[in-house]
């Protein structure tokens, strides 16, 4: 039966966890102290693996299918390709038509960071990367055009290994 | 009579009284503001603090009165301007005029009065008046009910300030605050005379209550309800800004010091230590190096007072007005009333 | 100083989870809900349906729907009042907002089909109100004739209808008979029109052109492909 | 400058009429106070005019529409899983509990059963935003009511379930998580231990905020008997969570309805109070989240192996028919209910949120109540904005 307990009626249990949370500050780290504070330019805190920081783009597996651009729901992917013939793979064959990226632009100041397009991606171009320090003084450079998105493939850690029990399901 | 070697004209010692008393209030306002609100509140609540202006943000006082005095003085269009402008130079000058009776050592005071003590509760209400304007003056609602509110609570708490007080007169003898702690360093409780007479002691309960006061005189936070920052914004200083918020900021801080210093006097034996371990009986034969220790231990007993005083203002909630006035008249009053009589008759018997 | 008034009241002793599971509403509850409303309402019940295990819905006549909230709330138990909103079923004149402005518009179905428990107005207004001890919930729809879309007001029934209604007048458009005031909720005063209206256009689709079209190009110049792709 | 002074006449006159349109009759001696749209006791944009007769309520009346994104309109233009992302912004603290009722609506239309482990995988991050929302609830709470510190030490607590939610899902707020069939990715390695640890900080933190804030007897002076909600109103104006069960009413949607997450599997105590007073909410809040970090440790015993997504098409398309689904959100019973016509995306969802209702209350709750009791009885309701705008 939960007969909440009577409580400690008094002034003294308030002051009580003041004075803990401030010998608790006061004692230095190693000793289990400090504070929670993270001085940022300083120190920084690593965000984990699977932190939706930005979006990376491996130029050469973007076939400009348009489909990411289709199912984003703020509409800030910006795609234009065009057709090419590449030479053909085996001699003599007959060209290939290849679709060629001009332009692949994400603009950070509409994203949500919902992964909709990374997810939709059927060519594995786009990936998730945590890194987070891209903030820009103008508003238009959060547009990030291709190479830049290319820049922050060496970001993208590997895939990290799943919890005990998970099976790699049949999606 | 002066201290000092050189024989100062007249004027000099009130040039000298004047700086004085400007660095007592000031000094212990910034130390308060440094340590207790910058950084004990931050270790409170398990953050670090201001921690980028100079080493341990120590600088970080200097930032935030440049921030104030550059930011733009503005005055709302309805306003009562004159009165608007004066408002909290009325608050800080009742500090001022507050700690010129404060004595910190044999010599070392600004003034001697004969009725210290009615003098320094006559004045601390003062500031009573500047809050009060300062929430008419600025045409705002939040600010108005901010400033009715300090009226009501300041002059319900004044009556159990001075009612505190004047058991520690009785058992003193004496108005004047020089007398006060000499007759606490020299007394002895029960014919012990090791620790002196501390009233804080013999007069806890007129401790307990007056510190409370205090809290209140000092709109601190189970009394904070002219700047309840959850309801009023923040009361009657919501319409203010740049160097005048800073005459509000500063007054605050100082109040804290100054009513700590004063508790000092009254109850933890203001500068003297017990004179029984030097081997003084009175007021005479104290050596002169006292001068230069007593602010120094002042200091001590003030920073130990508003640290408890900031302590309760970190870890509490607010109260509401009608309980706030309730809890001043029905309990504070007749607590304080029963010990002026009960150290009425000890005084008489013993 | 001391704490409240009264002295510390007794917790009502909880009603802890561990023992047997409360009986989870099965359909025969459902239908007898039903019948209680058709004898309640008589000819004012129009259609019901009883999804097995999962809901049931109700609708009712546009003049019984308060004397259907009364029954709700009073013959068959529902005192906790849910929701109020309702329902446009005209299929929306612009779809997706992701057509391409350069080609001809597409044309849209505009045949109206209501959804369960059909109806045969553009609009209806539906409630959801719950009984707490049965643990089951009823969904009730009412239509709102299309020349005056005026229903009663549901605030003597259930006083918490007053904002749903405010809400459901400013976003449909329908009037409720007996509403203290029917200010708008959310939108300022001068607004004019009803956006949840299915015609009613949401402007940021139409505004900016869909990043999505494709328009596709034929090869430039089909075989000579030394000549520099002309792309867009 | 005589111009000058006519722009002030005009605006002067401007502002007077504006405020005249708002106090219908004309009242001498009361005074109308904006509680506004910015104000420190507002959680976001909310604001309640109120006439003061002195510092007591005569008159409330809570004008919301501030924060309105027309949620219900754009999700008609949207597909199922563009929806997903939409919807987990309503109440922004409790951000994965706002996907589960919509993503299980859609379940019950495709009639398709997410596999157990996602189940319990859902069921646990549902009751980590739980944590995260009702523990900055209790820092807040010492906010409006004057204590400083409860506040700092909410948010430090909050940051380790925080970052939780980020491991596991990517992202702190707005976690996008859940599919239609289950969840997006499995949990990643060494999740189900740092779980564990932060749990008992968790109850640490719980224990300090019940000496800190709810043993202190100023704070029962401040919310015993204040904003007292009789059972019948309550359940007229449909208010929901904590605040329903502070006044009596024994009503939990996690147990009480058929949902199929793992709920049923998990023992947990519904707290009650008699009293339906500020402090009542408040205390019951507190004991819920005691009550969601033991549910996540037994989840956490419990969790199944295997699969964490069905077999779901690739392209969605919900066949025809109308669902509602409700849970037991942090804030309330949250319900979407979801018409679609077997289109990409639904047709129409009707999104019921429990700050609506919970707020809905106010101009009855707050009549003759004083200014500082309408900061208290306001941050005990514990509405988001977003939920009330949507």
């Amino acid at each position: 039966m939960g007969i909440a307990k009577d409580f400690k009626n008094g002034y003294l249990s308030g002051l009580g966890v003041t004075m803990k949370t401030f010998v608790k500050t006061v004692t230095p780290k190693k000793m289990g102290g400090g504070a929670a504070t993270v001085q940022y330019p300083h120190e920084k805190e690593a965000p984990p693996i699977r932190a939706r920081g930005v979006i990376a783009l491996r130029e050469d597996n973007c076939t400009s299918c348009m489909l990411c651009a289709r199912s984003c729901p703020d509409w800030c992917i910006y795609i234009e390709g065009h057709k090419e013939l590449a030479p053909p793979r085996r001699a003599g064959g007959a060209p290939r038509k290849v679709n060629k990226l001009d332009r692949f632009d994400i603009d950070y100041a509409l994203c949500m960071y919902c992964g909709i397009c990374v997810e939709v991606c059927p060519f594995d171009a786009l990936f998730w990367s945590p890194e987070y320090e891209y903030s820009e003084p103008k508003i238009a450079d959060l547009l990030h055009d291709k190479t830049k998105l290319g820049e922050w493939m060496e970001t993208v850690p590997e895939y990290p290994e799943l919890e005990a029990g998970a099976q790699k399901g049949k999606k | 009579m002066s201290v000092f070697a050189v024989d100062i004209p007249y004027w000099g010692q009130s040039l000298l009284r004047v700086l004085g008393g400007t660095v007592a209030v000031l000094l212990p306002a910034g130390t308060i503001v440094y340590l207790f609100l910058f950084k004990m509140m931050s270790f409170m609540q398990s953050r670090l603090g201001p921690m980028e202006a100079g080493p341990y943000g120590s600088m970080q006082l200097v930032a935030e009165v440049g921030k104030w005095l550059q930011k733009e003085d503005l005055q709302p269009l309805r306003a009562d301007k004159r009165i608007f402008k004066i408002a909290p130079l009325i608050v800080l000058v009742s500090t001022f005029i507050l700690v010129a009776v404060v004595p910190f050592g044999p010599d070392a005071y600004f003034t001697n009065f004969q009725a210290g003590i009615f003098y320094a509760l006559a004045v601390s209400s003062v500031s009573v008046l500047g809050i009060l304007i300062a929430g008419w003056s600025s045409a705002n609602k939040y600010s108005l009910l901010g400033g009715l509110r300090a009226a009501g609570q300041l002059i319900a708490y004044e009556l159990p300030m001075v009612l505190a007080v004047i058991g520690v007169v009785i058992q003193a003898g004496t108005l004047n605050l020089q007398q006060i702690v000499v007759a606490q360093n020299a007394g002895e409780m029960f014919g012990w005379n090791g620790l002196g007479n501390p009233y804080l002691l013999t007069q806890f309960v007129g401790f307990v209550v007056f510190m409370i006061s205090v809290q209140a005189e000092l709109t601190q936070t189970p009394f904070d309800m002219p700047i309840a920052e959850s309801e009023l914004v923040s009361g009657y200083m919501t319409e203010y800004s740049g160097f005048r918020f800073l005459i509000f900021f500063i007054a605050e801080f100082a109040n804290v010091g100054v009513f700590s210093l004063i508790a000092a006097v009254l109850f933890l034996g203001g500068w003297g230590i017990p004179f029984s371990w030097f081997g003084w009986h009175s007021m005479g034969d104290v050596d002169n190096w006292m001068n230069i220790v007593g602010p120094l231990i002042m200091v001590t007993k003030m920073i130990v007072l508003s640290f408890v005083v900031m302590w309760v203002r970190f870890s509490y909630p607010r109260l509401r007005e009608d309980q706030l006035q309730r809890f001043a008249w029905k309990v504070l009053i007749p607590v304080s009333l029963l010990n002026i009589m009960v150290t009425a008759v000890l005084k008489v018997i013993f | 100083m001391r704490c409240a008034s009264r002295s510390w009241s007794a917790v009502v002793p909880l009603s802890d989870t561990g023992t047997e599971a409360p009986a989870l509403p099965g359909d025969a509850l459902r239908e007898r809900i039903v019948d209680q409303l058709r004898d309640a309402l008589g000819d004012g019940l129009v259609d019901s349906l009883v999804k097995p295990g999962v809901d049931v819905w109700v609708r009712v006549r546009t003049d019984a729907w308060r004397a259907a909230g009364i029954a709700l709330r009073d013959i068959v138990g529902c005192q906790y009042f849910c929701f109020l909103s309702a329902i446009d079923w005209l299929p929306s004149p612009f779809g997706r907002g992701e057509d391409d402005p350069t080609a001809p518009p597409p044309e849209r179905s505009t045949e109206i089909r209501q959804g369960y428990t059909g109806g045969d107005t553009r609009m209806q207004v539906f409630a959801r109100v719950t009984n707490l001890s049965l643990h089951v919930g009823v969904t009730v729809k009412a239509d709102v004739p299309d020349d005056d879309a005026v229903v009663d007001s549901w605030i003597p029934v259930y006083a918490g209808a007053n904002w749903h209604e405010r809400e459901a007048h400013e976003m449909f458009g329908i009037r409720f008979a007996g509403h203290p005031d029917l200010r708008n909720m959310y939108l300022p005063t001068e607004f004019e029109g009803h956006p949840l209206r299915k015609d009613f256009p949401l402007l940021a689709r139409l505004v900016k052109p869909w990043p999505g079209i494709v328009d596709v190009e034929p090869l430039p110049g089909g075989d000579d492909d030394n000549e520099e792709g002309g792309g867009e | 400058m005589t111009d000058l002074l006519d722009r002030q006449k005009l605006s002067y006159i401007a502002a007077q009429a504006a405020d005249a349109r708002l106090n219908v009759e004309l009242e001498t001696e009361g005074m109308t106070l904006n509680i506004g749209p910015q104000h420190p006791a507002t959680h976001g944009t909310l604001r309640i005019i109120v006439r003061l007769d002195g510092e007591q309520v005569v008159w409330a009346d809570p004008s919301a529409g501030y924060m309105h994104r027309g949620y219900e309109k754009l999700t008609e233009v949207r597909t199922f899983p563009q929806v997903t992302t939409l919807v987990n912004r309503i109440d922004w603290l409790g951000s994965f509990a706002n996907e589960v009722p919509f993503i299980l609506a859609a379940e019950q239309l495709m009639d398709i059963e997410a596999p157990p482990r996602a189940q319990w995988i859902r069921t646990i991050l549902f009751e980590l935003s739980r944590i995260a929302n009702v523990g900055l609830f209790l820092g807040d709470l010492g906010v409006q009511l004057g204590a400083i510190t409860p506040v700092f030490l909410a948010f430090r607590d909050r940051e380790y379930v925080l970052n939780l939610i980020e491991a596991a899902t990517g992202g702190r707020f707005h976690p996008n998580f859940d599919r239609i069939g289950g969840l997006k990715d499995d949990l990643p390695k060494g999740w189900v231990d740092e779980t564990r640890q932060v749990m008992k900080k968790l109850r640490n933190f719980c224990d300090e905020m019940e000496n800190l804030l709810f043993g202190n007897a100023i704070f029962q002076t401040r919310t015993r008997g204040i904003g007292v909600i009789p059972k019948d109103v309550a359940l007229q104006y449909g208010l929901s969570g904590a605040n329903l069960r502070a006044s009596g009413v024994d009503w939990d949607l996690r147990r009480d309805q058929r949902i199929p997450l793992a709920y049923d599997k998990v023992d947990f105590k519904v707290w009650t109070h008699p009293d339906g007073d500020s402090f009542a909410r408040c205390w019951i809040r507190l004991q819920e989240t005691r009550e969601a970090t033991k549910i996540v440790d037994q989840l956490l015993d419990g969790l199944p192996s295997g699969p964490v997504m069905a077999k779901v098409p690739r392209i969605i398309k919900v066949p025809e028919g109308e669902a509602w689904i409700s849970t037991e959100n942090p804030l309330g019973e949250m319900g979407y209910y979801v018409v679609s016509q077997g289109d990409l995306g639904p047709f129409r969802v009707k999104i019921r949120t429990a700050s609506f209702n919970n707020i809905s209350i106010v101009p009855w709750v707050l009549r003759g109540v004083f200014v500082p009791d309408v900061i208290t009885i306001l941050a005990s309701l514990y509405f988001i904005l977003g939920d009330i705008d949507r």
